[in-house]
């Protein structure tokens, strides 16, 4: 419903989306009405109740879903184009590695159906292995190691080929808190060094405002975007950053507006 | 009334006409027999069916019997209703098959099952091996049940009964001309078929002799009954086929050529019979069916008490 | 009867032994996973033999193991030409042709979610042939020799294998399809590195499957027609001339080539598949 | 119903290449029959027939072609002939009144359904009992489970005529019996695994669940296998139930072949009628999908009662 | 390793507990000298990284697990009578309910379990489907629920029969922040009114400030426990108790503990 300028051209630019699921019980309204723009080099949380058509509209800027009404623009192509070029990593809600792949294996994949050549995926694998510290666990099976482990090797897939964009549904959903932070931590790292697009949705709202520039808030069923808050902290942001009043204000709107939405009935 | 289970076998048709016609006539009946008879298949071997006590008495082939009796089963002949023996080989005529010594190097549909005996018997007298074709071999296939292998040229001989196989070809539409045929008992090496067997230890028992003594002259009235009336006795074996898919214009003229084998035989084993088929089998070079000479392989007690 | 006595007690002497090992803390050991069901099987041997001695059961209908094992060291010679004759021409071949024509079938159908819908019940109600109506025909179409056992085992392996196949295929889940989705993945990058390895265990449950069947499948087929050799030759004729040592030491070889093939299929099963929850341990 | 038209597309495709096949199939027979009734053909001789493919004999004969597709003893009957042939042996009889005559194919559907529904229900009962066995006892698992698998590596119908001197030597005359046995054989492998498969499909946590409450074997079995175990058990029950069929018909050959459809094929092979032979084929196939297809209606009704499916 | 004395005669009491499972991988130690006294009444939290043992800890006081080394006592006798005594209630971390079974049916399971009779059974499932605000849903199958839903039933169950203890394995884990909420006020006042003692798991550590008396926090593996923290919140915890300096200073002495055994390997 807001429609809010991007601080550059927009990277992604939702208009009057709408997603209706058909299903068995009748149509369900996964999307209503969402405007949005994402600007170059932001990093953006969708936050809301569960079912609210985060995911859902995570998956339309993928084009792994087709919006029953209104534009959506990515890069300035259609999803399609963008997703046959390649614009994007994905890191999906569980970390989904192939079990028959080691974990050098599985980071390797998107490198070798794009066409990098021998030595560059050696190269890029051994590099993200290291930023997401997993160095050492290459030759590990998936089962081998912790929940954790896993997502933060999934992690490491996406960002091993040169996407500009990189769209993030809840990635750290299943980790504990310690983790949580400490990847998060890492998280905004590598985004202020390589200036990427993220579009990331959470659960936890310390978590959108410790980590965006602009946070989405969405309610139920049928989802619409009820509030966008631009993040007034600084891009450095240490953790400790998280007691200051500032923080706590914003925490409280996003907590406000997510209440809002909420009926306890699920 | 006594109880009796007879063992045919094969499926029934009108080559076990007899007992059917004692059946349904009510011979067994005035015989104070209560007849139970047990159809064969493949798979059924009437020598194991008789041992494990699954039949008082049984249709066997002499070869299949005094093999059995070599292995320790104790089988003997009470009564012989066939006289002579319907095997023969069926060949094409236009595969050059003129005369015995053409079958060399070519290739043959024999029956296995303990069937094989005769066959085996005839070509070691022959002199031809079976391992193969060769110069002076063979190739043999077992042969199922039906006599495709020759219709279709996968054999060039297949072994027919006169009353079955054989017109099974003609009515597959080949004409008797295209054919040769080599009847063993023509050659000299039949043996004999269709005998009624049972185990040696139960003679011993003078109720057991009595009660086969009466089923043997029951059955054999049946056998005269049918020869003299071959269209009844085949729509009777056609009432007792639970199948339904026999058809009467083949039991009828399987009853017509069965006729022609009983028709020398009162019931009793005519012992040259016996001396014939022993001397065929223990011919057989180096196979041999049976190694040495049978003892007490067959009685005319009960044929004796039975038909006079 | 001494027998009798002698298998009975034998038996539950074993018996109590086996259920000690299997309790004990031995029992997850891989030694006690061979041992236990081998005591059982000799058990099962040492029941049967004692049975057959004990009720003086005659030869003709079933020998005792000793008289088996006897006719098979005599006749290794014969039961190694059936057993090439049978297992290594017509079931081997058949069932190679059987299962590699299964899954091409199946990635070709894969494609088209209508013949898929099509022809999978339509597989089941083949699957439900019976053998022994199939066979005459295969063999009269096919010939006498190891060209319609494996014709026939073809037909028998085919469907258990084309099914699991299609099963596995469609059973990668979602996520991970919109995985190469979002990569651009094409077609055969999407089939070779995510449906087929996907597919694996259920296309080894239909292999397993198959297996089995396609020794029957070989043997039972001989009935129906075959040159002077082969174990359904062997055990048919054997069972008309009595010779039923010679009978159960074919279908000893039967027990022991089922098992072995059986277990090799396993033991690639294991390589293959090293990675789903079912292998590991 | 909404794989209705795939179905129907996929049988009229295999229609279609069967009634292609037809020719090639009996092209050569046809020749033979047609040089007796003294056609020019080319080759003149069936022998020199015997050297040339099929399809130069088509060729070179294409008059003949015609008469492939109404032979009396086709090696490959048309669907057509299969049709007239099952019609004639199951709906003219039974409009005549004469279903359960024994010409009647309905009539011998009948009793192999008769055995097989005992071989069934006799495997059915022995996989379960195994399979709760095999669950519940450490040693029973070790011990049988390997040789439930050798078990189905032996030849049925090497065993079929010691079943049947066996079973009468116990005093059953009865031929039904052996075949019911040789059916359950068949039939009682899938269930069984199935079962064991189903009985053990309840997580650990589930377990759990019953471990706090101090729940005994006895109700865990009730409360909790057999439930959970219910999906399995029908899935392998379609197995189970294609397979005693099988068993069934197999089983019809060395009982006797006195009557089902296996006596009929076996019948069929030995007079040289095949199309009784494939009338029967289709008859047990027919047979086995609407068994299945019971089984299947079975499923969706429990299931939906149960709440396991919508 | 320290000893907390219980404010009344310790419901469970655990000296030197060790637990070592043996895997295929060799020996996993989950929990190395664990001693602990909770007394009746309490409500008690346990925290720690992923994998630190809490789980195990839960599971051996309900006699789900033998330690192997150390003692320990449920309501003063091992856990085995405790449990054939039906001491407590167990709300496991997945809903785990049986999908043959209704929610009202999956309630009533542990009754028809222990024998409780028809009548008692229908007004106990009655009242503790209100409890959890799941009045209306008794004829509905679990899938025909939301996951927050079947988290409630499965807490419904635990309760429908009266056991004193009740052990929470991350009960809320899979929910979203409002709903969370929304439970955790539900069941302090459970807590208030039956003076049940709870062991309850977490990962969140506003979470276990929010609703402990005491909060247990563990170190990974071997699992060991670092800190027991008393807390001085009262009882009557509005919502909004958790702005308050007392509630952060809390949370920050949590949150330290947790931070100083964690390797960021898990
Ligand atoms: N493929 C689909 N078919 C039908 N309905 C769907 C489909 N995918 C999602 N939905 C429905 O659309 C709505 C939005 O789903 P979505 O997954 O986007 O929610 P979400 O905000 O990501 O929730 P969560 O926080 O639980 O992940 C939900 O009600 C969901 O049930
Ligand atoms: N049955 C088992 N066999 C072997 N190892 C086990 C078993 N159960 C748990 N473990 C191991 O013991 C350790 C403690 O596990 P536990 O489940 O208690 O952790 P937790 O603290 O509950 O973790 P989480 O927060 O992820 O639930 C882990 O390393 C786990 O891998
Ligand atoms: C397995 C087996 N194969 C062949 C025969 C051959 N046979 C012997 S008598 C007979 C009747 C003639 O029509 C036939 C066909 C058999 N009995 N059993
Ligand atoms: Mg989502
Ligand atoms: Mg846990």
């Amino acid at each position: 419903m807001t429609i809010q300028p991007g601080i550059s051209a927009p990277v992604i630019s939702a208009k009057g989306l709408d997603l209706t699921f058909q299903t068995g019980d009748g149509p369900v309204h996964a999307l209503r009405d969402v405007s949005l723009d994402i600007g170059k080099g932001e990093f953006v949380s969708f936050i809301g109740p569960s079912g609210c058509g985060k995911t859902t509209f995570l998956r339309v800027m993928a084009d792994l879903e087709q919006p029953t009404a209104g534009q959506i623009t990515v890069n300035g192509t259609s999803p399609e184009a963008a997703r046959k070029a390649r614009a994007y990593g994905y890191v999906f809600q569980a970390a989904g590695l192939y079990p028959w792949r080691t974990i050098g294996g599985n980071i390797r994949l998107p490198l070798e159906i794009m066409g990098y050549d021998r030595a560059d995926q050696d190269a890029r694998v051994a590099r993200v292995l290291d930023l997401v510290e997993l160095g050492g666990f290459e030759k590990k099976y998936p089962w081998q190691l912790s929940g954790g482990m896993q997502q933060r090797a999934s992690i490491a897939r996406a960002l091993a080929f040169d996407a500009d964009i990189l769209l993030m549904d809840e990635p750290f959903g299943a980790l504990d808190e310690i983790v949580r932070d400490h990847l998060n931590e890492q998280l905004l790292k590598l985004w202020d060094r390589t200036n990427k697009t993220i579009c990331f949705v959470t659960h936890s709202i310390p978590e959108a405002v410790y980590l965006s520039t602009k946070i989405v808030v969405m309610s139920p069923r049928p989802g619409r975007i009820t509030d966008v808050i631009d993040s007034p902290l600084p891009r450095a942001r240490p953790l400790e950053i998280r007691d200051t009043p500032e923080f706590l204000e914003i925490a409280h709107r996003v907590r406000e507006g997510l209440r809002a939405g909420h009926a306890y009935d699920d | 009334a006594d109880d009796v289970t007879l063992q045919l076998k094969w499926v029934t048709q009108a080559q076990f006409a007899g007992y059917y016609v004692a059946l349904d006539k009510g011979f067994f009946e005035e015989e104070e027999l209560n007849v139970t008879i047990l159809p064969g298949g493949p798979d059924i071997a009437p020598t194991q069916v008789l041992a494990g006590g699954g039949a008082d008495v049984t249709v066997e082939w002499m070869p299949a019997a005094l093999a059995a009796r070599e292995k320790g089963l104790p089988m003997v002949n009470i009564a012989q209703p066939f006289k002579s023996s319907g095997m023969m080989l069926t060949c094409w005529k236009d595969a050059g098959i003129a005369t015995p010594a053409d079958l060399k190097n070519r290739t043959l549909g024999v029956w296995f099952f303990g069937n094989e005996f005769p066959f085996m018997s005839w070509m070691s007298q022959l002199g031809i091996s079976t391992d193969g074709k060769s110069e002076n071999g063979v190739e043999v296939l077992k042969q199922g049940f039906n006599v495709d292998p020759l219709i279709q040229r996968q054999a060039d001989c297949i072994s027919t009964m006169t009353y079955n196989e054989y017109w099974q070809v003609i009515d597959a539409g080949v004409t008797a001309e295209e054919l040769v045929t080599f009847k063993y008992e023509d050659q000299g090496v039949a043996t004999l078929e269709d005998g009624l067997y049972v185990l040696e230890e139960n003679l011993a028992d003078p109720a057991f002799v009595d009660k086969m003594t009466r089923f043997v002259r029951a059955a054999m009235k049946g056998w005269k009954y049918a020869e003299e009336n071959p269209d009844e006795a085949a729509m009777i074996v056609l009432d007792n086929d639970q199948t339904g898919a026999q058809t009467e214009a083949h039991q009828k003229r399987m009853m017509g050529e069965v006729a022609k084998l009983t028709a020398g035989s009162n019931g009793a084993l005519d012992p040259a019979d016996y001396e014939r088929t022993v001397a065929t089998l223990l011919a057989a070079g180096a196979d041999p069916v049976i190694t040495m000479q049978p003892e007490g392989a067959w009685t005319h007690v009960i044929s004796d008490a039975a038909l006079n | 009867m001494i027998w009798l006595v002698f298998a009975l007690v034998f038996w539950l002497g074993a018996w109590a032994f086996n259920a000690w090992l299997a309790n004990s803390r031995w029992g997850g050991h891989r030694s006690a996973r061979i041992a236990v069901p081998v005591i059982f099987g000799i058990t099962l041997l040492v029941l049967w033999e004692g049975l057959v001695r004990g009720l003086g059961v005659s030869p003709v209908i079933l020998t005792a193991p000793s008289t088996v094992a006897q006719t098979f060291s005599a006749s290794t010679g014969i039961l190694w030409e059936d057993f090439r004759q049978t297992v290594l021409k017509g079931a081997l071949t058949g069932f190679a042709i059987g299962s590699a024509a299964a899954l091409v079938t199946a990635v070709l159908i894969d494609r088209s979610a209508f013949l898929t819908l099509g022809l999978l019940p339509v597989g089941n109600f083949v699957a439900a042939l019976p053998i022994v109506g199939i066979a005459p025909i295969l063999v009269s179409w096919f010939g006498f020799d190891w060209q319609s056992k494996s014709a026939v085992v073809v037909v028998m392996v085919f469907f258990p294998i084309l099914v699991n196949t299609v099963q596995g295929l469609r059973e990668t889940d979602a996520m991970q399809r919109d995985l190469m989705r979002t990569y651009a993945a094409g077609y055969m990058q999407t089939l070779f590195k995510l449906r087929l390895p996907a597919a694996m265990p259920f296309v080894f449950n239909g292999l397993k499957i198959a297996t089995t069947l396609a020794l029957i499948g070989a043997i039972v087929a001989e009935y129906f027609g075959s040159p002077t050799r082969g174990m359904g030759f062997r055990i048919s004729t054997g069972v008309g001339s009595l010779s039923i040592d010679l009978v159960w030491a074919e279908i000893f070889v039967a027990a022991i080539a089922g098992t072995s093939f059986y277990g090799i299929v396993v033991w690639i099963e294991r390589m293959v598949t090293f990675w789903h929850p079912s292998q590991r341990r | 119903m909404r794989n209705t038209l795939p179905v129907l597309t996929v049988l009229i495709a295999i229609l279609a290449i069967w009634y292609v096949a037809v020719a090639p199939m009996n092209i050569r027979v046809a020749l033979d029959q047609a040089q007796r009734d003294g056609a020019a053909l080319q080759p003149e001789t069936a022998l020199e027939r015997q050297e040339v493919s099929v399809w130069s004999l088509m060729l070179h004969n294409p008059a003949q072609i015609a008469e492939t597709y109404r032979m009396d003893r086709p090696r490959l009957p048309t669907p057509g002939q299969v049709a007239a042939e099952l019609w004639k042996t199951t709906g003219e009889m039974a409009l005549n009144g004469r279903a359960m005559s024994k010409r009647s194919l309905i009539y011998h559907g009948w009793i192999t359904l008769h055995s097989t529904l005992w071989g069934f229900a006799l495997g059915t009962a022995l996989g379960i009992l195994g399979a709760v066995a095999i669950v519940y006892s450490r040693v029973v698992n070790m011990s049988l489970m390997p040789w439930a698998i050798i078990s189905q590596t032996v030849p049925i119908v090497a065993l079929a005529p010691m079943i049947i001197v066996v079973s009468s030597q116990l005093g059953i005359q009865d031929r039904a019996v052996p075949k019911a046995i040789i059916s359950a054989y068949l039939c009682y492998f899938p269930v069984l695994v199935g079962m064991v498969k189903g009985l053990r499909s309840p997580a650990h946590a589930q377990l759990d669940l019953l471990k706090t409450y101090n729940a005994s074997g006895f109700q865990a079995f009730l409360k909790l296998r057999l439930p959970a175990s219910v999906p399995y058990l029908f899935t392998s029950l379609k197995v189970g139930i294609a397979a005693a069929l099988v068993g069934t018909i197999v089983g019809e050959l060395p009982t006797g072949a006195i009557s089902g459809l296996g006596a009929r094929i076996l019948i069929g092979d030995q007079f040289g009628t095949p199309l009784a032979i494939w009338a029967a084929l289709v008859a047990a196939a027919v047979l086995a999908g609407v068994l299945v297809t019971l089984l299947d209606l079975a499923q969706r009704v429990t299931l939906r009662r149960m709440g396991m499916a919508p």
